[in-house]
């Protein structure tokens, strides 16, 4: 492992804030069905996500900013935003992180570096790239990490905006989450490199730009390819395509449906479209959450003592979440008017 | 005739078009992913397949199918995906056969959801359809009713010019009868939803529902409404609109667009210009508020048009 | 004062606020590649720099710039370009104040020029205003004279939110007094061009020095025309177009746009629910005609709106 | 050279086509100072990439297609269209190839299987994608050619289109004329491959697809490229991206001014931007034109007669296309909203 493999603390924070991830997220989909009605729209979840999630903001300074798509719920919570305000913005009251405006798609926490999320796939790209330039711009040796799917690498805004960033050599890293699907299309079926077993990061190529492939199931080995693309970003030598493999644990979102009809989340398109139940059960087992607990505790890193400790005081702190925002008030009409206009 | 729903009325258009044509091609995001995908087992890959999320060349090659004799439908889910596009929409597909002085035809239907307004927040419920009514080449569709769903998407498709096709998120589990066997609704038809006499009031897609309601209230109190569905707004209707003006003298336009992107703007200034000395009253828009769509279940509510509101408008121009 | 074409004083608009201050950026396409360019010279690299034709990235780039704290202004050369780009413009710049519930600010500011109708043909000469014109949290902008030029470009970069500046392309070498110094001219107050109390002709663009001919046509048969250029159109300043109406009763609109496309459908729905009881006769629209703009040099100027076109709408409606 | 080489009858045809276009677009510059007012708008001249077109067009069969950008002179006159048509076209004439309605950067001949041009750069490259998917679907194992410039690749329709075509294999080819210039942008201010000194056809590699670089300036040597290109898209085996460098001998395109204004050529921006004559000097002491009349005289396939005659039949047939169009009488009024709808 390199030097700057996280001590033993940080490793705990590290698996601290991924349990933070999925537990808030579980949550999330409970709320579905536990409290129908509350949570509309369209939401996406992380889990399976988490350790490339959270091994990527390990290195995160004051100053730095990160920006992601509407599968958003995880950075903010890494970032230090109170999952209470996570949870009320996305039962649309007022108290939540964007009064209740944005929703699940949209969470933006400024103070804490979480600059905004696109729903439209793609188009967070060059945001990233233009708030990259505004740090090379201050020269502080801030950097910009920018999170987006696989299956947004197959719009046009990716192309455009990697190839600006490598020529200005703005300080950002590019992290493609790529689970393997966008919604129930595999990579194979959508992505010319997938097809021909090619990794996703050789598309840096067309770019000048250092491409790397990453288990993004393993926290410590994104930590490690990420920091040293941030660090390479922030001595002024450009951006970095990292390609972090993760498997999305559930179903692409929450059902699509009219007013009326109750959503919830299916099971994963490999069982519902493919009837590919091993794939998706293979994934299951090596969930990243359960299976970085493990090593820690292995590594003596981890008493089960404590592991049970934090899980509690996880469990806790997101019931409270879950409390605080169905308790938190709708904001008043007249604030949907309020915020069109500077 | 079948009772259905909407989204199977569409479906139903395009499978009466692609059994009877070779050349109608089926493709976009996310469908046609397995062998078991209805449309790929009945017409195979060459016809139907999935693309990568790439709404411009998607179009583009759409655009470009056309042009080699084929009739592609491709699939958008939302609207507002094809603003990554727009330029394929507006600015490629209706120009080729007439820069090319009549030597190609573009004929395509791009199918695209909107208005799903039900906290899907800021960028996914728009109402676009402006966007497309203004541009010279292209025609625009949005359907109200499953029965209509049916029937102009089957128009769209034999229709020799690029069409957008505009179907309502919120009307997509609303059933209706729907013709059976070959089906076409013609373009440039209104519907008069209800007849009535005092007023006018024309609206689209999911306010069709919002009208119909105000005008069943109002006839509580003794105003007869009349209640237009132009159907297609490219080609529009003006004709049997303001054939109705002639005869009510009043006007009430509900669109869920904001108002100055909304539909309703350019039917009050065809109606102002071609049948002012008809108009008792000034023409009112019921439309949404100015403001981006915000998540919040009860805001989000407040800033649309509502039955009630057609029906305070209605009460304003009839007093 | 000083004398100097529309095309120079929006550089001198750049100029002023680039200089006061250091948070505006300038970038695009063609611009800046040597180190002679006048504003590499005076501002540098960093503030100042060369894009590759990479629109959705030069505009999301500047999307992001400005969350992140600057003022980037976008150099677009032709509206059209922003088609490839229209989500960016309308689904992202303006979304994203509102859904973060006003954490972050987006001021930007599109320059691209439209309506250079001089055989550019069916791609390059569209009048593509009212794309943007409803769309809530953008403003738009389009100046008609070199002082506005200078004045409403400082106006955009200082305004905090994003706004699409079209300049017109026919009137690049047009001179005119521009005030030296600081000038600024506010968003939301229209001009009047002309005073005249017998018709109201608003015009935009190109087409207000259409609108000035033909009113001076019309004076000598002693119709007096109040010409009014609304300058920006979103915010649209209706207050001044609305006291003319109440004045004249009597209006013409004119537009480079076809007419479903155009700014002067919103104006005209607007009058007509505002002030209806003062129009004394129908709200005549003089547009382009429904179509893709020709090659040609006479059929492209046969599509355009004329002075003729407009002294015959206004005596139409003077009648 | 490989067994495909054109015999000598055919290398004359090449000379005696990329003369044809030279002397084309002679005629059409000349316009701006003999007939001022004649050519409006704005016009692209393709000297300079001669070899790169007609090599690329010289295995053409019945059946495929072409489709070009707004530099677009040069294919349909290879391709079989009347010089009088097209010229008329350029002077906005009835008889043009689109009745006057194009123009310059919109030149179409679908009798000859010049399908299309779009002014808005890339765009035509999905364009071609959409002919060559409608060509596969026939299976008569037809092809079809897609030009555009080295600018366009930046443009997001290029990733996405190579992308789903290579997926697809598509039969097509994307002959990227590198001309080394976007307007006065030089493409190692544009392009992150250019600048880190590496061919743009190295771009392929991000849609699994062949790149191939040549030298556009050598009519046989793309020729070679770009039939195996052909070849191998015929064979049903998919997409080639084919980098052809070229160097644009005239400036991008005519001044861009009001009316009012008279229009000509400036200087090339090499000189008028860059202060850059030896580029300039260098490239045009390189001119394909009468560099292949040279090879082709040297390898005695040509006399310096032979020459002479096609030189003279082509300025006949030029000056009878410029005769034809300004005799040509400009379209009816009624005709501007005749093809807005089919
Ligand atoms: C331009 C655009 N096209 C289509 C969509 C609909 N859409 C939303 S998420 C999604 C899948 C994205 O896949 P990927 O980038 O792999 O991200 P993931 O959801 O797998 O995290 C699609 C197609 C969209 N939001 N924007
Ligand atoms: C989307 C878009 N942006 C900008 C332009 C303006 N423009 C026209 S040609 C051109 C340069 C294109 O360069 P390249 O692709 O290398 O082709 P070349 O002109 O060199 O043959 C530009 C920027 C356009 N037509 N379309
Ligand atoms: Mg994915
Ligand atoms: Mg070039």
């Amino acid at each position: 492992m390199s030097v700057n493999t996280p001590n033993a603390e940080r490793q705990i924070w590290i698996y601290t804030q991924m349990l933070r991830i999925r537990t808030f997220e579980e949550r999330v989909k409970r709320t579905f069905t536990d409290h129908p009605g509350v949570i509309r729209g369209h939401t996406h979840l992380a889990d399976g996500a988490e350790a490339s999630i959270v091994g990527s903001l390990s290195g995160f300074k004051k100053g730095d900013a990160a920006l992601a798509t509407y599968r958003c719920h995880g950075y903010p919570l890494v970032l230090g935003s109170d999952p209470k305000a996570a949870m009320a913005e996305i039962y649309g009251r007022v108290d939540g992180l964007c009064k209740g405006l944005g929703g699940s798609m949209h969470l933006t926490d400024v103070a804490h570096g979480f600059l905004g999320t696109s729903g439209i796939v793609g188009a967070g790209i060059p945001h990233a790239a233009g708030a990259a330039w505004a740090a090379q711009i201050r020269g502080k040796e801030e950097v910009v990490l920018c999170f987006f799917g696989d299956g947004a690498s197959k719009q046009g805004a990716f192309a455009e905006t990697l190839n600006i960033a490598s020529l200005w050599k703005l300080p950002c890293v590019f992290v493609m989450e790529n689970n393997g699907y966008n919604v129930v299309t595999t990579s194979a079926q959508e992505d010319a490199n997938a097809a021909a077993g090619e990794p996703l990061s050789i598309k840096a190529k067309a770019f000048a730009m250092p491409g790397v492939t990453v288990d993004g199931t393993d926290p410590l080995a994104v930590h490690a390819v990420v920091s040293e693309a941030v660090a390479r970003a922030r001595a002024g030598h450009g951006p970095t395509l990292v390609e972090s493999k993760v498997y999305r644990l559930s179903a692409h979102g929450n059902i699509i449906a009219p007013p009326g009809v109750p959503l919830h989340y299916p099971e994963h398109e490999a069982i519902t479209v493919f009837g590919n139940s091993a794939e998706y059960e293979a994934a299951l087992r090596g969930d990243p959450v359960p299976r970085f607990r493990g090593i820690l505790v292995q590594n003596g890193i981890l008493t089960p003592e404590h592991a049970a400790k934090i899980t509690s005081e996880v469990d806790a702190e997101m019931q409270a979440a879950v409390d605080f925002a169905l308790k938190s008030p709708f904001p008043t009409l007249e604030s949907a008017l309020q915020y069109n206009y500077a | 005739m079948a009772n259905m729903p909407y989204i199977a009325a569409i479906d139903a258009g395009i499978h009466q078009e692609m059994r009877r044509d070779p050349s109608v091609l089926y493709f976009g995001q996310n469908l046609a992913t397995t062998e078991n995908h209805e449309f790929v087992k009945e017409y195979g890959h060459n016809r139907v397949r999935v693309t990568p999320i790439s709404e411009t060349a998607e179009i583009g090659i759409a655009v470009g199918a056309a042009m080699a004799g084929f009739r592609p439908v491709v699939e958008l889910y939302m609207a507002e995906f094809m603003l990554v596009a727009m330029d394929q929409v507006t600015n490629e597909a209706p120009r080729f056969r007439y820069m090319s002085g009549g030597q190609v035809k573009v004929p395509l239907v791009l199918k695209a959801g909107y208005g799903f307004a039900c906290g899907w927040a800021g960028q996914h419920t728009g109402t676009l359809t402006n966007l497309f009514a203004g541009v010279p080449g292209l025609k625009v569709v949005i359907p109200s009713t499953a029965a209509d769903a049916k029937g102009l998407m089957a128009t769209s498709i034999r229709d020799d010019n690029p069409v957008v096709y505009l179907h309502h998120y919120l009307l997509t589990l609303e059933h209706g009868e729907v013709p059976d066997g070959e089906h076409l609704v013609p373009f440039g038809k209104a519907a008069i939803r209800r007849a009535g006499g005092d007023v006018t009031i024309v609206a689209t897609g999911w306010t069709v529902g919002l009208a119909l309601a105000a005008a069943e209230t109002l006839a509580a109190e003794g105003i007869h409404a009349e209640v237009i569905d132009p159907r297609t707004i490219a080609p529009l209707d003006l004709e049997t609109i303001l054939s109705s003006v002639e005869k009510t003298g009043r006007v009430v336009l509900v669109d869920q667009a904001t108002r100055h992107a909304s539909v309703s703007q350019i039917i009050a200034a065809d109606i102002v210009e071609h049948r002012f000395s008809s108009l008792k009253a000034p023409i009112l828009q019921v439309t949404a508020a100015n403001t981006t769509i915000p998540y919040s279940e009860p805001l989000e509510a407040s800033v649309l048009p509502t039955a009630a509101g057609i029906c305070a408008a209605v009460r304003k121009v009839c007093a």
